[in-house]
């Protein structure tokens, strides 16, 4: 057990992933001297060298359609995209090839990879570097997305994407990165993509959230008997642990930071109206960013979800 | 105003045999004469399969095609320069190389029929299926080359585009990204003087395609792409440098899309009659005949039997594809990934 | 009144735009001597010339790119991307910048463009030439979606997005390109962006469908009392249509091609699932293309939506 | 292998100032001294503010912000060739050009503390809000190039970026677009040697950027970016020539960060003091500084006034920016598009 705070832990799990596989290369843009913006590779290239750990010119669409080429010659790639601002060029390679490549090639060639990317706000950071558009990658079948909450479950879910034979999206909230300090197991454990967690039990609400926003539903759940699921694998979800939840407690409250309109809340609710209709007692309540463009800093705590909005959210599904 | 100049570049052009199948011995690479035949028997195989595959999309029994007529010398002569070890990365409009490369007729007709099977290559071709999305394929290759370069194996990754395709941002961070890291890779364009409507003029102000190279520190040349010889000899050699560390290499094959876009296109809309007149006249298989027939390698009679083959092998491939299985839908599911989510394993209970 | 198919009606609108306005100018891959590959922009080359109907290189980002500048500078770019297929590579634009440029500048620049693209399957086409990833442009806040579904809808929406003050996705879809002859009135009219139709009233279930799966839930709903609305603008949907046709029915059946997951049809069963919840009778259930990646012909109608499958769903939910 | 030679290309660079301040009176533009001041003036007035937004990020009053410093002649020699009409895209590293165009300092602090109104650009001025997603404000430039020769205006379009820049495809796609359709556009690219910790040489292979224009069909050319009057002549040439009708023009400012990437960089973890040292002989304002003292138009007691001037002037922007009214939470809605949806008019109760 060592106590380490998320980029801590992100930056273990590459460690081990290229101890123990040879064909895991680390690329990107300031990942190996500066070690990223965030300092997730740091020490990466000096201990590995510039051939694994690859800094790559500025330009996001060749480096992520180049890591697609990788993967189908044998190679394990981990991009890092320097914010999800950055990603929007690379949406091309990601839709049309890494996600497709296997069905187009009836097994063939795969793309057995991993784009990791600083997501989400609440940082008063620059435009474009609090993005939280991760429902635009639920929806294209053949990837995965992967939102960690905490230091074990970043490290955990990092081994896992890793090994996983398809194209993985690993969202790691920006906000978290060195909030929370957690005992992280010294010992190789994986958390399994496509599983949520429940964080603790309820009976009267079931309260799903993940990445930065589990922590201020945390804090917003007190005073309650809410059922909080951390759902870590955004898609394919674990509709499973949701439904179930839902049955037992009959009312839902959804909190995400993207805006309402089409984000990954809109899928979890019309899941559980189309599964678990019968068993609810209150309208499905989206708790979410409004749906404006997002704003630089001096308005950014008006726009996410506040523990307030959140409490009352519950407070109005538990009025039925 | 008066500068210093810093750096001078000359963009280059090779020709080894001309319209009227006449050789330059000095340029000519060395070919045994079963490799010059089988040049001209693959060139054959390609346009009357080519042919084929026009007429059955006329019956409505392949979907829309891209004819490769005009750029067999291009895919041929490239595709065969490159050893089995090198990976390869077509456009859509590639038949040419698959045939080169051996992959079975019937899984290209079966692919233009709309079934993603005809594009499961065979795990001893190093071949990646078609892309659709122009020039998306560079970033691949150029991928690609990064992990042969890391492994430290003896192949180099050929990915061919179009003079279109050259006007796309993957062309740009591919190749400069291969110049960054010195790779391993030949970058071919098939400049065959349009993108669909739109004339090699208005795709780019630059002379040449080949003197984009200048941008990113490599070398670029423009070949005769009508001519095999200098296809094979620029491709050979460019797979070699890169074999040997020597890093990138682009070439333009100079060359001409002698039918429709696809299918579903009219060229009269936009080309006239002479320019096509023109380019008849330039043909590659024409002066690769003109050529051997010269060397007395083609006799009347052999020419008829390559022919007979040749349709031979079509209406085989035709025949199989036609009689294959049709795909299984719960395919649709098994192939999206390797293993079924919760909701896909529910949902392939439909079929 | 003349009676004209979809391509027919989109280029009489180009063409009275054109007319109308000299600052509204058309640009894209083969739009110009072509007319564009499928003929939407028929004759406009000759008629207003190579300045005002713009063959571009091969290049998306770059003409969506192109686009926003052109409309700061006061034009109105009305962009064609060949097929949907292609407008990944667009997408940096679109989100980063065209529905952002307002915001940003607070108002001092906008984007007032369209982007026209076929959209949809049923065609059997090539891959990529058969996309519906709607939901990836809806869920961009200060973007507009729209979608016809015949001839006279198509021309009254075209003439309202090249007018709008803000960027406009004008999905196009495919299918319906030649299969509908209407009457389309020859007097300049306009369909309102967000607002829905009621294509024909019922009072036992709501179906909500729009682009080419109307047509085909028209002909799933003979014999039953639905109350079908194409939804036309699909961002910002027109949510009170929606919610009051379903307070009246209780039951509602959303059609779409997309696969379900992140689809619109999560967005429209969310806010139904919110707003309408104690009106409901029966789940919200969704019909939609499997979530797979999209195959080529030979699967194709295994993929898509199946009357039989849309009746079925209203069925299910008639039995509650 | 020979072959012919199809054409030949020369890279070229301008210097005018030195860093010891002498200079090439052959080359050098002709300025009144007042306009030589005013570029001092600006110089001085745009590296103080620059300091203090440096400074007030480290008292937590700003948000991350990048420093100009070394930049000042490239932005403001730039920016200064650029007449009223013409229209300016700048990056996010682009407080000279900004300051030299006359957008108030409260507004550039306004910015950087998080707040969009201080990139509400004036009506009067055409400049773009500045762009961080780095390359994509090269399309915007080409597309107002466009509708300038659509509508026949006496303007051009001055695009800035940097090294890292130039490797994106929306410089590819918009170089290339400009040359097809021989667009008033000028690409000026300050290489600054950097783009955070990738050094200038892994970015790209070629020997220049400028070299890069041969790609697009137009002139590219290397100037001394430390020099403000190659700057100003190169880009006053440039611009003239895009307004004549003479198309594209590409310039790299060859020059140096002098500071960290940003406020929250730290440098020194992947460059040497040693560069450092070398390039702050070469800084732009002390060459600028020696060369006007030599002419004798800058006596100490004006040097003292300048700095005094620029100080009063910053500290008071800085006032106003810090005093300036909160921003309404109901801008966020009202500025997304022209009209709230159905949805946000719900949302919008909640201010
Ligand atoms: C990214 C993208 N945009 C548009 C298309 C539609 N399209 C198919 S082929 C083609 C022209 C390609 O021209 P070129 O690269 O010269 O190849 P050629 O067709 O001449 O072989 C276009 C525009 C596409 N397939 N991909
Ligand atoms: C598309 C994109 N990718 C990554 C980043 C993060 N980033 C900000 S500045 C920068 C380096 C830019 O280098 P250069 O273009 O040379 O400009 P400079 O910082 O030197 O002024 C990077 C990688 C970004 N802003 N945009
Ligand atoms: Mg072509
Ligand atoms: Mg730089």
């Amino acid at each position: 057990m060592a106590t380490m705070n998320m980029v801590q832990a992100l930056n273990l799990a590459l460690r081990e992933e290229m101890e123990r596989d040879k064909d895991v290369i680390v690329l990107g843009e300031d990942v190996g001297k500066d070690g990223g913006v965030f300092r997730v590779t740091e020490g990466l290239y000096s201990h590995f060298g510039a051939e694994r750990v690859v800094d790559t010119p500025l330009a996001e669409t060749g480096i992520v359609g180049a890591a697609v080429g990788m993967a189908a010659y044998g190679l394990k790639p981990v991009v890092e995209i320097q914010f999800m601002g950055f990603i929007y060029a690379a949406i091309d390679q990601i839709c049309s090839h890494a996600a497709r490549i296997r069905a187009r090639s009836r097994g063939r060639f795969t793309a057995s990879l991993v784009i990791r990317t600083p997501y989400g706000g609440g940082v008063k950071a620059l435009e474009h570097h609090s993005e939280s558009t991760e429902a635009l990658f639920c929806q294209m079948p053949g990837m995965k997305v992967v939102v960690p909450s905490s230091p074990r479950i970043a490290k955990g879910l990092l081994h896992s994407a890793i090994r996983d034979p398809d194209p993985v999206i690993f969202l790691e909230p920006t906000r978290l990165y060195r909030m929370i300090k957690e005992d992280v197991p010294e010992i190789d454990y994986t958390v399994p993509l496509g599983k949520a967690r429940i964080v603790q039990e309820g009976k009267d609400v079931t309260v799903v959230a993940w990445g930065s926003m589990l922590q201020r539903t945390m804090q917003s759940v007190e005073g309650f008997s809410a059922e909080v699921i951390d759902l870590m694998t955004l898609s394919p979800f674990d509709e499973e642990t949701v439904l179930q939840s839902v049955k037992k407690t009959g009312r839902v409250v959804i909190v995400h930071e993207a805006p309402s309109n089409c984000g990954l809340g809109a899928e979890l609710s019309a899941t559980i109206a189309e599964f678990a209709m019968l068993h609810l007692k209150a309208p499905i309540i989206r708790v979410t960013s409004y749906d404006v463009v997002l704003p630089l800093p001096k308005l950014e705590d008006y726009y996410l979800p506040t523990v307030t909005r959140i409490r009352k959210a519950i407070e109005m599904t538990l009025q039925y | 105003m008066p500068e210093q100049i810093l750096e001078s570049y000359q963009v280059k052009r090779l020709d080894i045999l001309d319209e009227k199948g006449t050789l330059d011995d000095s340029l000519a690479p060395s070919l045994a004469d079963s490799e010059l035949m089988r040049m001209y028997d693959l060139s054959i195989l390609a346009r009357t399969f080519d042919q084929r595959a026009i007429s059955l999309q006329r019956e409505g029994r392949l979907g829309t095609y891209p004819s490769i007529m005009g750029l067999e010398a291009s895919q041929i002569g490239s595709a065969l320069a490159a050893e089995e070890s090198d990976w390869l990365f077509p456009t859509f409009r590639e038949s040419g190389v698959y045939i080169a490369k051996g992959l079975p007729l019937d899984m290209i007709f079966q692919y233009w029929a709309g079934d993603e099977r005809g594009m499961k290559i065979p795990d001893t071709m190093n071949v990646f299926p078609l892309a659709i999305p122009v020039g998306t394929q560079i970033a691949h290759a150029v991928g690609t080359a990064m992990a042969i370069k890391y492994r430290k194996d003896r192949a180099a990754a050929l990915v061919y585009f179009g003079d279109g395709g050259s006007s796309r941002g993957d062309f740009h961070e591919g190749l400069n990204m291969a110049g960054v890291f010195q790779l391993p890779i030949l970058f071919l364009c098939q400049n065959n003087q349009w993108a669909i409507s739109v004339p090699r003029e208005h795709q780019t102000a630059s002379k040449t395609i080949a003197q984009k190279a200048i941008a990113y520190g490599f070398e670029g040349i423009q070949v005769d792409g009508n001519d095999i010889f200098a296809v094979f000899k620029a491709t050979r050699a460019a797979l070699e440098k890169a074999k040997k560390g020597g890093g990138p290499t682009l070439i333009e094959c100079f060359t001409y899309r002698m039918g429709d876009h696809t299918t579903s296109d009219d060229a009269s809309r936009y080309r006239t009659k002479d320019e096509i007149e023109k380019w008849k006249a330039r043909d590659p298989i024409l002066r690769l005949r003109l050529y051997l027939e010269k060397k007395g390698l083609l006799k009347e009679a052999y020419q008829e039997e390559v022919q007979a083959r040749s349709k031979a092998a079509v209406d085989e491939a035709q025949k199989k594809a036609e009689k294959a299985q049709p795909p299984d839908p719960r395919d649709m599911f098994t192939y999206s990934s390797a293993s079924l989510s919760q909701r896909q394993a529910r949902q392939i209970k439909d079929f």
